[in-house]
């Protein structure tokens, strides 16, 4: 983990409300180790917004790292304003990766909202080792997405309004690819009522899944123990920063 | 020449840039960029009898220029911690204070002497009256006078390292705690921690903290603490460690002219870990180019109008 | 339809957005783009017996999302307020609350019955009983459940009009100094004032402020606000009028869901002197949008966790 | 007075981090009375300053507002961020103007560091009208100078360091100055101190002045009461928002 004044390579709108911003960092690259591990940005020197905004990596290639980000509020705002030669103070990279025994099982992707970021990452890594996988990535509209339906080459989209894809949300969607496998297993990033669903589905049919969960962040490092989220086996807590952001799905408690 | 020399007590640290309580968690587990023998001292999370849990999330927002956080005294507890933890800083030459809170007196008494029972390194203890997110030790203890002085008079019985007592904002009149805390025998006093505040969250018409109240930290408290360490150094004499709000060693300044000893960074760590050190650079530079051969000449030397 | 409709006591003003006590003057002479009818109401700058000059500059300093100012209750004073712009409400149709300070009970009475006095359209009365920039009438009065029961007493026997307490949050349990001025009699509670800080300017090693400390007021201490209006609205039956970082209709809302019945705009006012009548604005639009029909559905309604 | 959203023309450095900024506002031209007369920017939507910054009006060309500002702290800084095409937050038009009595005085103007720009448009505004007058304007060191030092058309500039012009203050080009005119009235702006050490000077030669002041302001509109500068012949205040900025020198103290 290192913080690096970055240079900004690209910053487009991509869908509706939603950009790409493609960064260099050698120092952030060299530490990389695979999807699910994502930074935390700082727009500028301004303090009226004094903590950090963790963003998932959506693409490592060779020393350019991309993320892909929704505008919520005044720091995502800030950071569509920045343009190519600007550079920005990210912090990474941060957290585990997905682990992926693609010999025992079937990988079934699967992104809600602005959680397709570290989905798309290990979409593509599995795709280059040309292992079969399926993904799926929801959205409430056509305007919000920015990738092709393709059930033909195992990709799918869903939206809330039917505007694109399937009709419905990504449980419908997974309802529908799970039909079709043998041994899957759920990789999901997403907001925590979309993963609470898939936990509930997964638990009946006892298949198995981890999820890249998010939780408020102050630090990033482990310092502020701000990030938790419930085990599902005791009382205790799991930081987000340090023991994930990806876990196995029946390790964590959606309340 | 190190313009930087602090002494606090009979311990001389190499800076006055400490980090404070909760927001560098033991000292044991850094992000590799930051080189913490730097520092003048790490001021550890508050260590309780007991392992804590901590508080449900959300534990931790931003609010303008500041953050509320309510963790809840999440920590290993103190056998964990002596097990664990306190092997480690034999390995590390900076300076640990330990930060100790409690439910009750005996809690902090217990705590102080499973540290007093073992030979540490540590260098001293911060006893934290002053959480606003728990109860006792909190709200009830560090707002009292009297309450404050029968602990600390208690501690002080139970160890020769330094004892700093880490006061509370959330109080009428701060100068009487500290005088109170001062007459007990502290050697220090840490201030401020944070101040009690809300966040509401419009969308789902809830706190934006689980537990309502959390507390208040980060540049926007800055004036707040500037302000009570300056009425605290009018009324006590042993050294005043001033927390609230540094970000740059601009800010440290103000605290030294304010009458600060020294001082801690605690919410700036969580944007820049290495804030400390970047400061303690950004201060040695500014004593240089200054002329002044000693950092200590700035405490108090506040020109006021009146 | 006005969503916006807001009763405190027997009045009912327009809508809930006043204006806070020295961020607008009197109301007589502001800027020509401001069109102040549209405000609920407009709460004039403190009035005290004499005319006061005020402290010498600087009075006013920026900080991190604040800004403190030690202004001295610079006011004309009770017979100048009456002769020359009392008659000037005359001719506008906006609802006027008079701030009304002073050095010892005797002072605040006195002000009050010279009001009382003269037939005007004043719709009632803020005590400021938590100037931080004044000795008495601040420190040692706002603080004092005791001294502000008392005085609130005594001025309700002088008045039918809307009788409004403005609390200092600097003070350990603000809900005590709360229900000791509504068992007074008080109609409503203001808070908060501004919060005690300090700056310092370390190129002159002086405070950035003649009077050393004053009072933070904006967006920094709006968690701090927050905090207390909810405390206090668990206590009290009266309404509360929530002031503090208030810059846009989504913190008017934080403040309604707090428990607040109405809202002061202070510093933003400085900002933008339409700042007031830009929130009412937003603020129907998210009534409409949201499809709430009265503004008075989101009082304290608030969902905690716990 | 007015708050506009002003379209930024110009932007750029034109000495040692000293900047002017012309932007258009048909409404504050509209309004404006003359030289001395300020406007209040605010950078953005920040509100980690939330208090804007007045700036004096340096030349006001049809719908054409320019300020000279000089680099100090966050805002300034950030002010020099903007690009032409960018627009900028201003209120304004504040405060009184110079009232310069030609028929009976020979103007002297006296602008030192950032005081100079209220000072250059009355130096214009009477030019333009054909009246002969002499201006000085101080600063430190030659780089932070952007004109032309010409005593043969009555222009003197001042440095600290004497690396342009009269070497040392405008109060010793002001002495030498005065050597030359008869029945002088004086027109300054500029920091306390050199106000203060003319203040004096005149006092001594019964010359009349009048000073354009600062005082730090929160508001600008009578609001805050803030901005107050002490009156001579009581104990009483001024507002420099609403009385001034400019005042006869004999009205006002300096501490
Ligand atoms: C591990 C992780 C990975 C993430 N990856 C992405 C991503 O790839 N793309 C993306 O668009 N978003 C991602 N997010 C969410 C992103 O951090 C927030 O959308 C962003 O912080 C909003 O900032 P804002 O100032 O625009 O909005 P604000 O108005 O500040 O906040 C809007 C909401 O964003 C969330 N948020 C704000 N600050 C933080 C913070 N410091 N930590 C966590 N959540 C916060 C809160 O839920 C808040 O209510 C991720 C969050 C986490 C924890
Ligand atoms: C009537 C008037 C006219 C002015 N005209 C000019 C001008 O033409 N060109 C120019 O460069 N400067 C001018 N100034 C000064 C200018 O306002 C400050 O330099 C500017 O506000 C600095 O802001 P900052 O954020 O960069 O620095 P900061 O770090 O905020 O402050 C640096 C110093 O600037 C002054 N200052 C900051 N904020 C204010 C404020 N709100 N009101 C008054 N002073 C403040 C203070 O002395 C402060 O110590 C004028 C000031 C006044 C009162
Ligand atoms: C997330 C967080 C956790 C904290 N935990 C503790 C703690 O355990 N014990 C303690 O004494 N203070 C604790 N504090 C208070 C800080 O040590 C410090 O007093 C306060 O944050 C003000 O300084 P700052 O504005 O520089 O952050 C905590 C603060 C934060 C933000
Ligand atoms: C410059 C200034 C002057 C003030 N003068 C008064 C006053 O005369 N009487 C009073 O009761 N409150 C006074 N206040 C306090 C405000 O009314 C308000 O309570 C406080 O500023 C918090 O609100 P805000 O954060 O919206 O500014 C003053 C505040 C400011 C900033
Ligand atoms: S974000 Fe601070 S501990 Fe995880
Ligand atoms: S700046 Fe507020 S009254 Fe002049």
């Amino acid at each position: 983990m290192i913080i690096d004044k970055s240079d900004i390579i690209e910053n487009t709108q991509i869908a509706e409300g939603i950009w790409r911003m493609v960064f260099k960092s050698v120092e952030i690259a060299d530490r990389y180790l695979g999807a699910g591990q994502f930074v935390s940005v700082l727009t500028d020197d301004n303090w009226e917004h004094p903590i950090r905004r963790p963003m998932s990596i959506a693409d490592v290639n060779e020393d350019k790292i991309s993320i892909i980000y929704k505008v919520f509020g005044s720091v995502t705002q800030a950071l569509t304003k920045l343009k190519s030669k600007d550079y920005i103070d990210v912090l990474g990279p941060i957290g585990n990766t997905f682990n992926v025994d693609y010999d025992t099982f079937y990988p079934i992707l699967i992104g809600g909202g602005i959680g397709l970021s570290p989905i798309l990452n290990l979409s593509k890594c599995l795709v280059q080792k040309g292992i079969s996988i399926t993904t799926i990535i929801g959205a409430k509209t056509s305007k919000e997405h920015f990738l092709q339906h393709n059930p033909n080459k195992n990709m799918f989209l869903s939206t809330d309004d039917g505007t694109i894809g399937i009709n419905g949300t990504v449980i419908d969607a997974l309802n529908i690819v799970l039909k079709g496998v043998k041994n899957p297993k759920i990789f999901a990033c997403g907001p925590e009522p979309m993963l609470f669903s898939i936990q509930k589905i997964l638990e009946e049919k006892s298949i198995p899944a981890q999820f890249s969960v998010e939780s408020y962040m102050a630090c990033g490092v482990g310092f502020c123990q701000g990030c938790v989220i419930p085990k599902k086996q005791n009382n205790e807590y799991y930081l987000v920063c340090k023991d994930g952001p990806v876990f196995e799905a029946n390790e964590v408690k959606f309340e | 020449m190190n313009r930087l020399k602090c002494s606090i007590g009979s311990i001389e640290f190499n800076n006055p840039i400490f980090t404070a309580s909760g927001t560098f968690g033991y000292g044991n587990d850094l992000p590799e960029f930051v080189d913490m023998s730097r520092l003048g001292a790490i001021v550890t999370k508050s260590i309780t009898y007991e392992p804590r849990v901590g508080n449900p999330p959300p534990r931790v927002v931003e609010t303008p220029s500041g953050m509320l956080n309510s963790i809840g005294l999440a920590n290993v507890g103190i056998r964990i911690f002596i097990k664990d933890i306190i092997p480690l800083y034999e390995n590390i030459d900076t300076k640990i204070i330990v930060n100790i809170a409690g439910s009750t007196n005996g809690e902090y008494i217990k705590v102080l002497k499973e540290l007093e029972s073992v030979s540490t390194d540590i260098v001293g203890y911060e006893i934290n009256i002053s959480c606003p997110n728990v109860e006792f030790g909190g709200m009830e203890l560090g707002v009292d006078a009297k309450l404050s002085n029968k602990l600390i008079t208690e501690l002080r019985k139970h160890t020769e390292k330094l004892l700093f007592v880490k006061l509370t904002p959330n109080v009428t009149d701060i100068t009487i705690i500290a005088k109170a805390v001062e007459d007990a025998g502290a050697d220090a006093i840490s201030a401020i921690n944070t101040v009690v505040g809300m966040g509401i969250d419009i969308g789902k018409r809830k706190p934006t903290i689980y537990k309502t109240y959390a507390g208040l930290s980060g540049p926007a408290i800055k004036p707040i603490a500037l302000a009570m360490i300056h009425k605290i150094s009018k009324v006590v004499s042993i050294p005043i460690i001033g927390i609230g709000g540094i970000v740059n060693y601009k800010n440290v300044i103000e605290f030294l002219l304010a009458g600060a000893t020294a001082v801690q960074i605690g919410t700036a760590n969580f944007r820049n870990p290495n804030a400390g050190i970047v400061i303690i650079d950004e201060l040695n530079k500014y004593l240089k180019e200054n002329g002044i051969s000693r950092y200590s000449e700035l405490i108090g030397k506040l020109d006021l109008y009146e």
